[in-house]
C-alpha cells in the first residue's frame, strides 16, 4: 500500500453524526471534504481504474508501537481503513499476540472470528479476528495469512468463543487450528465432502452429486 | 450405544456420581421447547445436567456463500431471514455495512424511520421471546398476549413496506418507500398502548412466586464467562456489564436519543428477562422521541445504480435484539460481495449454553434455551 | 302386569347398574366435552377463538376428535413392552371409572353407599398412577422413563398431604361414607369449607398436584418431556390416557364438592329466606339458552345458525321444564352437584392457563415443607377445636 | 415482597385476576379466517400481476428483462421477439413471461425495478396450489390474477 498519506491517530469505530448530511456521488468524494482520508487519497492514482475514494492508509499510534517492539516482524502490517484499524500478522504467533492483546492491551472480547480465502494470493486464507476492548471501547481487527496445508494455532486458550467459531471457519474453509480441543464440522453435517465457502468450491457440486445417489437424476437445478 | 451417545463428546470437566445412573437423551431437533432445530444432546444423572453438546447446523442454508453470488442489493432480502424474528435489525445492520464501505451516509429522516422501525422490531423480537419464554416455563397465555402485541407491529410493518415478517424495508442509501399517511399515529397509539401491557406481562410472570424459583438464580453466567464467550445483548447487560453498541459506538442516529440501558446484577435467567422487559420500555421510548422530532427530506441517498463498493473491508455491527450483530463485508470492486461475514449473536450466545445449564436439571435447560432467545436461522445462518 | 310398587322396587335394584351404565356409556362424550370446556376457556383467556369449525361454536368438535383419534393407527413403537404398553393406558381408565361408584351425584343417585367411601376413592385414584408408570416404562424411551419417574415421585409426596386435607374434613363430619359427609353438612347448615379452608387449599393444590394439572403438571410438561409418558402413545391408546386424566379431574373435584362444597345441597340449604334458589337451575339453563340463541344470531354460516338455535331452544324448554315443582325436586341435586364440579373444573383450568409450572424438586419442596406440615398443622387445629366443643358441649 | 402478599397468594390472585378479565368476548383477538377476510395493507407484497392497460388491453410489459436481472432468486423468464417483420429488428415485444413463485420471496425488488410499473406485487395472498407446477405462473396466469386451490365448505 502507498504509504504518503497523512497518518491518522487511530480513532475508535464510532458513527458520523457530524458528517455531512447532503451526500456526494462517490466520484465526487474525492475532491469534496467528506472524510479526512478521502482528500489524502485524492491526488494519488489508486489501483483499480476508477479511482476509489478511499484506501487503507498506514496506521501509527501507541498500539501499533508497542506491538511492533514486542512483536517486530511479525507485525507485517498496520493499517487503518475508514477508520477501522487492522494489523496483518504472521500466523505462527498468533497465540501469543491474542494472549498480549488481551492481557496487556485490554483487548477481552474476541467479537468475531472467521476467514476470507483468496485463491491467488500466496497464502491463500486470511483469519480474521475482530476484536473489541471494553475499558477503551474499541475495535481492532486481526489478519493472520494461512496456507492452504498449513495450520494456525488455536485461539481457544485465549477466548472461549473461538471454539465454535473456529469450528467453523475450520467447517467452510478447511483451515486446520492446532490445538483445539474439538476440531470438527459444525454447521454441516459430518459426512460432508469439500469446504463452502473456499471460492473454488461450487455450489452445485454436492447437490449434483447427492442428487445423483440418491434419487438417480443427472442434476437438482 | 446410541446415535446420541456416539455424538456426546465426553468434557474434561466432566463427573458423575455413579455411572450406573446416567442416560444421554436427544433434545431436539424435534422438541417443542428448543425453538427451532436446535438440538442438545443431555448426558443426565438423575434429572440433573453433567454435560451438554448442542448440535447445530440443521437450518444452514449458506448465507454467506449465497452472498457472494448475488449483487449486493440482491443480497439485501436473505438477511432478513436469518434472523427472521428481528429481519429490519438485520437489514439494518447490513445497509449500514454496505453504506459505510462505500462512504454514503443515509438521510437523516431516513435515519429516522429506521432507527423507528429497528425499536419496533426490537419490541417484537422481544415480544417473541418473552412469549416463547414464558411458554417453555409452562405459562401458556403470555405467548398469546405478547403476539397480539407483536401483531399491531406486524401490521405497521405490512401497512410501512408490505411485509410482515421478512420486511426488506431498507435500501442501501436509505429507504425504498415513503412513510404512510397515519405512520406515526399509528406508531404513536402503539406505543401508548404498549406500556400497560408490558405492566400486564410484568403482572402475570415477575411477581409470580412459581416464576421466581424458576428463573432466579438458574442459568447463571459471570460477567467475566460473558466476555470470555463472547457474549453479547441482554445476557451479558443481565450479568451487569453496561455495554450496549447503540451507546457504545452510536450508528445511525441513534446519539440523537435519550434511553437507558438496563442492566441486571446475578446473570440470571430473571435478570435476563427483567433486563429485556426494560429494553422494551426504553424502546417504547426511542420511538416516542423518533417520532416526535422525525425530520422531513429526502429518503435516499445519492448512490450509483450499480453498487461498487471500493476494495477494502469494513466490520460494521448493531445492537441487535439478540446481541451484537456484525457484518465483515470484503469488496473487492465488483458488482458482488468478495465475502460477507455475519457474527451472528444467536451462534455466540448459543456457546455458552454448556457453562450455563451444568448442573441443573432438564426443566431448566428448556428455561436457559429460552433465556438465551435464539433464533435458529441466524445460529445455522 | 306387575303393579306400580313392583316396578318402583325394580327400579331401586336395578338403579345402580343403570348409573353404571349411564356412566360408562356416557362418559367419554361428557369428558369429551370437559376437553372442548378447557380449550374454550384457554382460548377466551388467551384472548383467541378456540374450536369453531365443527359443529356451531365448535360444539361439536369433541365428536370429530374422538372420531378421529378412534380411527387414527395404533402405533406400537419398536422395541416397546408391547402387552405392557397395551394394557397400560387402561388401567387409569379403570380406576377413574371405579372411583365414580362411590360418588354421590345426589341423595338419590348412587352406585353404592359404601362407609369407606373416602377412602376407597383415595385408593383408586393412587392405583391410577401405575398405569402411567407402566406406560412410561413399558415405551422403552428416554422421554417417557423421565415423566413417569417424576409422576411417581410426585403421587406420592402429594398423597399424602391430600390424605390430610381428606381427614381434617372427615374429621369435622364424623363419617367416612361420602353421603354421609353431605348430609352432615346439610345438618350442620354450612359447608364444610368454612370449617375447614386451609384444609380445602392443601386439598386443591394436592389435588391439582396428583391429576397432574399445571402448574404441577412434570409427568407431562410439554415443554421439557415433550409430552412426558405419553410421548410414544398415540391414537386411541392416547385417548385413554386423556380420559383418565379427565375422568380424575373429574373425580378429584366431585370429592372437593362433596367434602367441602356440600355436595348436592344448593347454598346454604338451611336459610328459608334463601329458598328462591332452589328455581336457580331453572333460571340458569333459560340463561344459556338464551346466550345459546344470542350466539346462533353470530354464527357465519346458516347451518350453524339452526343448529345453535336449535341447541338454544332446546336448553330453554328443559329449563322450563325443571321450573315444574315436581321436577325440581328430582334435578335439583345432581344439577347442583355438577355445577359445583364443574365451578372447580374451571378453577382447575383457570389456574393452568395462568401460572408457569413448578419445576420438579420445586414441587416436591412444596409438598414435603410446606404441604405436609401444613396438612398436619391443619389437622392439629381441627382436632383440638373438636375436642374442644365436644367438651363444651357436654358441660352444657 | 412482603408478608402479606405471600402468605396471601396476592401474587398469584392478581395474575388470575388478568386473565379472568381477558375473558370478555371483546377482547377476542383472531378473526375466523376464510369467512371473516382481514384486510391488508394498500402496499401488500403478494401474488404478482402483469399489469395491462386498460384502455387498449395490450400489455403494459416492455419486455426490457430488468425485472429479470433484479430478481435475486432468478425466478423470471421474460420471453420475447421482435416487431418487426425478419423478427430481428423492431420494437421488442412480450411473448412470454414465467414467474416462479414456489422460489419467491416476494422481497419486491423485480416491482422496484420495473420502468413501467407493468409487474406488480398485489394485494392477493392466497396462492396455495397442489402441485409445484401450479406455482409457476405463465403471462395469461399473471395476467388474470392467481386461482388459488379453494377452501369449499
Amino acid at each position: 500500500m502507498p504509504d504518503e498519506i497523512k497518518p491518522e491517530a487511530p480513532k475508535p469505530e464510532a458513527a458520523k453524526p457530524e458528517a455531512p448530511k447532503a451526500e456526494a456521488p462517490k466520484a465526487e468524494a474525492a475532491v469534496k471534504p467528506e472524510a479526512p482520508k478521502a482528500e489524502a487519497a485524492a491526488p494519488k492514482p489508486a489501483a483499480p481504474p476508477k479511482a476509489p475514494p478511499v484506501a487503507p492508509a498506514p496506521w501509527e499510534g501507541d498500539l501499533v508501537t508497542h506491538m511492533k517492539n514486542r512483536f517486530g516482524a511479525a507485525i507485517l502490517e498496520a493499517s487503518t481503513f475508514l477508520g477501522q484499524n487492522y494489523f496483518l500478522v504472521d500466523a505462527t504467533r498468533i497465540e501469543e499476540i491474542c494472549f498480549y492483546l488481551r492481557d496487556d492491551q485490554k483487548f477481552d472480547m474476541l467479537a468475531d472470528l472467521t476467514a476470507v480465502d483468496y485463491p491467488k494470493k500466496e497464502k491463500r486464507f486470511e483469519v480474521v479476528y475482530q476484536l473489541y476492548s471494553f475499558p477503551r471501547n474499541e475495535r481492532l481487527r486481526l489478519k493472520a495469512p494461512v496456507a492452504e496445508n498449513e495450520s494456525i494455532s488455536t485461539a481457544v486458550n485465549v477466548w472461549k468463543t473461538a471454539n465454535w467459531l473456529e469450528r467453523e471457519a475450520y467447517d467452510m474453509f478447511g483451515i486446520n487450528f492446532a490445538g483445539h480441543p474439538d476440531l470438527r464440522r459444525i454447521l454441516l453435517p459430518e459426512g460432508w465432502q469439500g469446504f463452502p465457502l473456499r471460492k473454488d468450491h461450487h455450489i452445485l457440486t454436492q447437490d449434483d452429486q447427492w442428487v445423483r445417489e440418491n434419487l438417480n437424476i443427472e442434476s437438482g437445478q | 450405544m446410541t446415535e446420541a451417545e456416539t455424538v456426546y463428546r465426553p468434557h474434561p470437566e466432566d463427573h458423575t456420581f455413579l455411572d450406573s445412573n446416567e442416560i444421554v437423551i436427544n433434545m431436539g431437533p424435534q422438541h417443542p421447547s428448543t425453538h427451532g432445530v436446535l438440538r442438545v444432546v443431555l448426558r443426565l444423572d438423575g434429572e440433573k445436567i453433567i454435560g451438554s453438546e448442542c448440535v447445530i447446523g440443521y437450518l444452514h442454508r449458506g448465507v454467506e456463500k449465497i452472498a457472494e453470488n448475488r449483487t449486493y442489493v440482491q443480497f439485501n432480502p436473505y438477511v432478513d431471514r436469518m434472523d427472521y424474528a428481528a429481519a429490519v435489525s438485520n437489514s439494518l445492520g447490513y445497509c449500514e455495512a454496505i453504506e459505510k464501505i462505500m462512504s454514503v451516509v443515509a438521510p437523516p429522516r431516513a435515519q429516522y424511520v429506521r432507527v423507528i422501525l429497528t425499536e419496533l422490531n426490537r419490541i417484537a423480537s422481544h415480544l417473541l421471546w418473552l412469549g416463547t419464554h414464558a411458554l417453555d416455563i409452562g405459562a401458556l397465555t403470555p405467548l398469546f398476549y405478547c403476539f397480539r402485541e407483536r401483531e399491531e407491529i406486524l401490521k405497521i410493518f405490512e401497512n410501512y413496506c408490505g411485509a410482515r415478517l421478512t420486511t426488506h424495508s431498507f435500501r442501501i442509501g436509505g429507504l425504498q418507500y415513503e412513510t404512510y399517511d397515519g405512520f406515526e399515529k399509528q406508531v404513536n397509539v402503539f406505543c401508548d398502548d404498549f406500556l400497560h401491557k408490558v405492566d400486564e406481562y410484568e403482572t402475570l410472570l415477575t411477581g409470580n412466586r412459581i416464576w421466581l424459583q424458576r428463573t432466579k438464580g438458574i442459568g447463571v453466567i459471570s460477567a467475566e464467562d460473558c466476555i470470555q464467550y463472547g457474549v453479547t445483548g441482554p445476557v451479558l447487560r443481565g450479568s451487569g456489564v453496561k455495554w450496549d453498541i447503540r451507546k457504545a459506538m452510536p450508528y445511525c442516529c441513534y446519539p440523537d436519543f435519550e434511553f437507558d440501558i438496563p442492566t441486571g446484577q446475578n446473570g440470571d435467567t430473571f435478570d435476563r428477562y427483567i433486563v429485556r422487559m426494560e429494553e422494551m420500555r426504553q424502546a417504547v421510548r426511542i420511538i416516542k422521541q423518533a417520532v416526535a422530532k422525525i425530520p422531513d427530506g429526502p429518503i435516499m441517498a445519492k448512490i450509483p445504480k450499480v453498487i461498487k463498493p471500493p476494495v477494502g473491508e469494513i466490520y460494521h455491527s448493531i445492537e441487535a435484539p439478540k446481541g451484537e450483530l456484525g457484518y465483515l463485508v470484503v469488496s473487492d470492486n465488483s458488482t458482488q460481495p468478495y465475502r460477507v461475514r455475519v457474527r451472528p449473536p444467536s451462534f455466540v450466545n448459543l456457546s455458552a449454553l454448556d457453562i450455563m445449564i451444568r448442573g441443573h436439571l432438564v426443566a431448566d435447560v428448556v428455561a436457559v434455551i429460552g433465556t438465551i432467545d435464539i433464533v435458529l436461522g441466524e445460529v445455522d445462518r | 302386569m306387575p303393579s306400580t310398587a313392583q316396578i318402583l322396587d325394580w327400579l331401586t335394584i336395578a338403579k345402580p347398574y343403570i348409573i353404571m351404565g349411564l356412566v360408562v356409556a356416557v362418559w367419554p362424550l361428557v369428558s369429551g366435552y370437559i376437553v372442548l370446556m378447557e380449550r374454550k376457556v384457554m382460548a377466551d383467556m388467551q384472548v383467541r377463538l378456540g374450536p369453531m369449525r365443527v359443529g356451531p361454536h365448535g360444539l361439536l368438535q369433541p365428536i370429530a376428535d374422538a372420531l378421529k383419534l378412534l380411527i387414527k393407527e395404533d402405533i406400537i413403537p419398536a422395541r416397546v413392552d408391547k402387552w405392557v404398553f397395551w394394557f397400560a393406558p387402561v388401567i387409569p381408565v379403570l380406576t377413574a371409572l371405579t372411583a365414580f361408584a362411590v360418588l354421590p351425584f345426589s341423595q338419590r343417585y348412587f352406585v353404592a353407599e359404601l362407609n369407606v367411601g373416602v377412602i376407597f376413592i383415595l385408593a383408586m385414584t393412587s392405583i391410577g398412577v401405575l398405569g402411567i408408570m407402566l406406560g412410561g416404562w413399558a415405551s422403552n424411551s428416554s422421554y417417557p422413563l423421565l415423566g413417569a419417574l417424576r409422576s411417581t415421585a410426585q403421587l406420592v409426596s402429594y398423597e399424602v398431604a391430600m390424605g390430610f386435607a381428606v381427614v381434617a374434613a372427615v374429621m369435622v363430619a364424623g363419617s367416612l361414607d361420602m353421603v354421609n359427609i353431605v348430609k352432615h353438612q346439610q345438618a350442620s347448615g354450612v359447608w364444610f369449607i368454612f370449617y375447614q379452608p386451609i384444609g380445602f387449599f392443601i386439598y386443591l393444590v394436592a389435588a391439582m398436584a396428583e391429576t397432574n394439572r399445571a402448574p404441577f403438571d412434570m409427568p407431562e410438561a410439554e415443554s421439557e418431556l415433550v409430552a412426558g409418558f405419553m410421548t410414544e402413545y398415540s391414537g386411541f391408546r392416547w385417548a385413554l390416557y386423556f380420559l383418565a386424566e379427565y375422568s380424575n379431574i373429574f373425580v378429584v373435584c366431585s370429592i372437593a364438592t362433596t367434602l367441602f362444597f356440600g355436595g348436592w345441597l344448593r347454598p346454604f340449604p338451611n336459610v328459608a329466606w334463601l329458598n328462591f334458589l332452589d328455581w336457580a337451575p331453572a333460571v340458569m339453563l333459560v340463561g344459556v339458552g338464551a346466550g345459546c340463541l344470542y350466539l346462533a344470531g353470530k354464527q357465519l354460516s346458516a347451518a350453524n345458525k339452526i343448529g345453535m338455535g336449535v341447541l338454544g331452544a332446546a336448553i330453554i324448554a328443559v329449563g322450563l321444564a325443571f321450573g315444574v315443582p315436581m321436577v325440581i325436586d328430582y334435578v335439583s341435586g345432581p344439577f347442583w352437584f355438577l355445577f359445583k364440579v364443574a365451578v372447580m373444573i374451571y378453577m382447575f383450568m383457570w389456574a393452568r392457563f395462568t401460572f408457569p409450572r413448578y419445576r420438579y424438586d420445586q414441587l416436591m419442596q412444596l409438598g414435603w415443607k410446606w404441604m405436609i406440615p401444613l396438612g398436619m398443622a391443619n389437622l392439629l387445629v381441627t382436632g383440638v377445636l373438636i375436642l374442644v366443643k365436644m367438651q363444651y358441649w357436654s358441660a352444657k | 415482597m412482603s408478608l402479606f402478599r405471600k402468605l396471601f397468594l396476592v401474587d398469584l390472585i392478581e395474575g388470575m385476576k388478568v386473565t379472568f378479565g381477558y375473558q370478555n368476548p371483546k377482547y377476542i383477538y383472531t378473526e375466523q379466517y376464510p369467512k371473516e377476510r382481514p384486510p391488508v395493507s394498500e402496499r401488500y407484497r403478494g401474488a404478482p400481476r402483469l399489469n395491462i392497460n386498460p384502455e387498449n388491453g395490450e400489455t403494459l410489459c416492455i419486455a426490457c428483462d430488468l425485472c429479470a436481472l433484479a430478481c435475486p432468486e432468478n425466478l423470471i423468464v421474460v420471453g420475447w421477439q421482435r416487431g418487426g417483420p425478419d423478427g430481428k429488428t423492431g420494437k421488442k415485444t412480450l411473448t412470454n413471461f414465467t414467474y416462479d413463485i414456489s422460489r419467491c420471496m416476494f422481497c419486491g425488488l423485480c416491482e422496484d425495478a420495473c420502468p413501467t410499473d407493468a409487474l406488480e406485487l398485489t394485494q392477493d395472498f392466497e396462492m396455495a396450489n397442489y402441485s409445484r407446477e401450479g406455482a409457476i405462473w405463465d403471462r395469461q396466469a399473471l395476467e388474470e390474477g392467481p386461482r388459488p386451490t379453494q377452501y369449499k365448505e
